[in-house]
């Protein structure tokens, strides 16, 4: 079975993203995304810390600490790409005007609920960040992740164990192993690796795919 | 590549249809769309919602849509004008129906139809007609209205100068409602007195990122700028 | 006695307008106070539709109808002035960021409640601007009013009978005859002109005045 | 003549006292004060609770003034990064308190201080351990929490330049919180990498109106870009 690696995956999230679209790229893995954006394709990245038209990273050397992305890395502006503050920023978001945003989970239920921000365990500092209004606002959530945790957990769940960012938000879960949709009539298979068969991911899983 | 300009006002219109809610830019006739506004008309729609700050003056813009007896309803916050006869007219007989909004609650509702937020709590208005039957709540020792947002199918507006990814910059008080009802609304037409190439708007100094703005039409010299 | 004109009124608001100040002159009346400011004095002028730093009418020929004040006269802009949107204008304006608002009335109360948008006449259309706005935003609102109507009824009263703008708003209040200061505790005379007693003012209102 | 401008950051900082609230501009180090930090760490109070993005970054700006033990609560979206050891520390030894907000209602609640609103319904965080406690309410098919803004008696931010009148411009995603936590504190204190002449910014672009400032002083070469 061909398991995609995480550069795969990110290749794989770009070809649904058409041209035109306004998306929000979460930091981490999803990041990679734009890698595999085909440079011909005007789709427009947006920042949560205040840009539209982000490009890629500077040349060593070459980095404006003032011109980072949501991840505090320095990035580069496209040609008519612009800046705005905070609430702005945020509106662009809540407001339903992203067409897509990418985001990392931990673990991601069947109907489309999200825990991506907080582990739970007792002692650790939690930090939100962008993700509960990233979670919501998009008119569409993508989320990218391994289906398995490193002991073999299925992050697809049947309702997240951890503490939820969003409830019934995310409507597409890509994977190393198999790309689903999600949301109120569960999870259905929309694409699986070479050599996968839909009972191997129910088996995987535990869960009814459709 | 993406281009969001049109060629002319008949394209920059099309799609909007009887019953549509539509706000329209300007605060008199400072920054009010009449070209974008005659297009409609001349496509021979009816039955809409406005949402502007006014009511119409004189014979051009929202007065000339409400004249042509397309207007069913109307959400602004001062109506009655020396030159709004159309509207007048049009109340009197019972031919239109007004919700009227304070100012700056009507500001802050579109920004919150932009925004995604679900409701806000104002203190303007608290305890007057426009008030009634409202829900209220004393917060930190003020008195409140809950106020919910006001969404539109449409915005046409006008600024300044646009580029091929919508992004906008306006143009003294022509600015106004400009810059809310482009996120309040589900598409965004704009006129501009010109398009201009990508890059040539200063990044720091665009007020209306491209996202806000789905369709921009370039009017070389808008009737409003002529009357002045 | 010396009956203030209109002119005199506006002067005399001038006079407790500090340098400084960030001041909205409504329609009307009040736009006058603008011709008493000294030109050495720096005063911030706002207009609701989204101009700080207004300055005084342009030539005649020289009219920009994209640089107009709220009621809808061409104006000009200081340098050091600036635009901005409705809802950062109304946000300056509710938020308590103005420090005085000078507004005309049909109606002020003893408790400071304001009535100026609305006569309540049957068949009246009504319009309320940003009346309800100003009256309730700045840190002061002052009126400006001639304390009788042509009738000879105060218009300084004990409760408004017009449709209220706002409750409580108004903390002074700037007449032909008298300047008083009203609030929770009820008017109380500031000073009135040459040759009006205080007696004479509560027999010209018929109210209780401190 | 109204001159905003200070002479230096002990003078911008004066009047910030023990118990303050205190929001602090910045993403990360991008936009963050640092100057003004240092001068309010010099001036020696405490007990103040901090608005910011962050709960501090490596050694300087909020990380320096949370070592230097004089931040009892902070409000923020993300404290836990890989160079926050500063507020681990403190946190786990439980000398400092977390009010953790998601970023979004972070800047609405910051914004909506700063407009006068009492309260907004917001749908970000509904059904989070964020919201637990907290009012909620279905608004037209979607659940929203009601959140209340965050005032400050002070703002310390970064701008690019200024003028004598406080009318700011930003520079790149050093912008990020500086407008709205100018427009929600009582007092805002800016330092910019210029102060230029009356005029010199063009109108149409003042980013922050004068209005929302009270005081700025001019820090030619601020540490944060000599960081760069």
């Amino acid at each position: 079975m061909n398991r995609l690696t995480r550069d795969q995956m990110a290749a794989r999230v770009a070809q649904d993203i058409p041209e035109g679209a306004y998306v929000n790229l979460g930091i981490g893995l999803p990041t990679k995304v734009a890698n595999y954006l085909p440079i011909e394709r005007e789709v427009f990245l947006q920042s949560e810390n205040g840009l539209l038209g982000m490009g890629p990273a500077p040349a060593a050397g070459e980095e404006d600490w003032e011109l980072i992305n949501a991840g505090k890395q320095a990035v580069t502006l496209l040609t008519g790409g612009c800046f705005f503050h905070h609430a702005d920023s945020f509106a662009m978001m809540r407001g339903g005007h992203l067409d897509i945003c990418v985001l990392g989970a931990f673990q991601v239920s069947t109907k489309g609920d999200l825990a991506n921000w907080h582990t739970g365990e007792p002692g650790a500092i939690p930090a939100v960040g962008g993700a509960m209004d990233l979670a919501i606002g998009a008119k569409q959530t993508f989320v990218m992740m391994e289906l398995l945790t490193k002991q073999g957990e299925s992050k697809l769940v049947e309702a997240c164990t951890y503490p939820l960012t969003g409830l019934g938000c995310v409507s597409r879960v890509y994977t190393d192993l198999a790309i689903f949709d999600v949301g109120p009539g569960g999870a259905h298979i929309v694409e699986t690796v070479e050599g996968l068969t839909a009972d191997d991911l129910r088996a995987l899983t535990g869960l009814t795919l459709g | 590549m993406i281009d969001k300009t049109v060629g002319n006002v008949e394209e920059a219109v099309a799609g909007i249809s009887d019953g549509a809610a539509v706000m329209i830019g300007g605060f008199g006739t400072a920054g009010m769309p009449d070209e974008l506004i005659d297009a409609l008309i001349a496509r021979g729609v009816g039955d809409l919602t406005i949402i502007n700050n006014n009511a119409g003056n004189g014979e051009t813009g929202v007065a000339a849509l409400i004249k042509a007896g397309r207007v069913r309803k109307i959400i602004c916050s001062f109506p009655r004008q020396t030159d709004s006869h159309h509207f007048d007219t049009a109340y009197r007989a019972g031919r239109i129906e007004l919700e009227l909004v304070p100012q700056g609650n009507l500001a802050a509702r579109i920004q919150a139809a932009g925004a995604g937020l679900g409701a806000i709590f104002t203190p303007t208005g608290f305890g007057t007609l426009l008030a009634e039957g409202k829900e209220t709540r004393n917060i930190d020792g003020r008195d409140h209205v809950l106020e919910y947002p006001i969404h539109a199918d449409f915005a046409l507006i006008k600024a300044h100068k646009g580029d091929r990814w919508g992004n906008l910059v306006y143009r003294k008080t022509a600015r106004n409602f400009g810059p809310i009802m482009a996120m309040a609304a589900k598409t965004t037409i704009a006129q501009v007195a010109e398009v201009v190439p990508l890059g040539a708007l200063d990044p720091e100094t665009v007020v209306t990122p491209g996202i806000f703005v789905q369709r921009l039409v370039e009017i070389g010299a808008p009737q409003s700028e002529k009357r002045s």
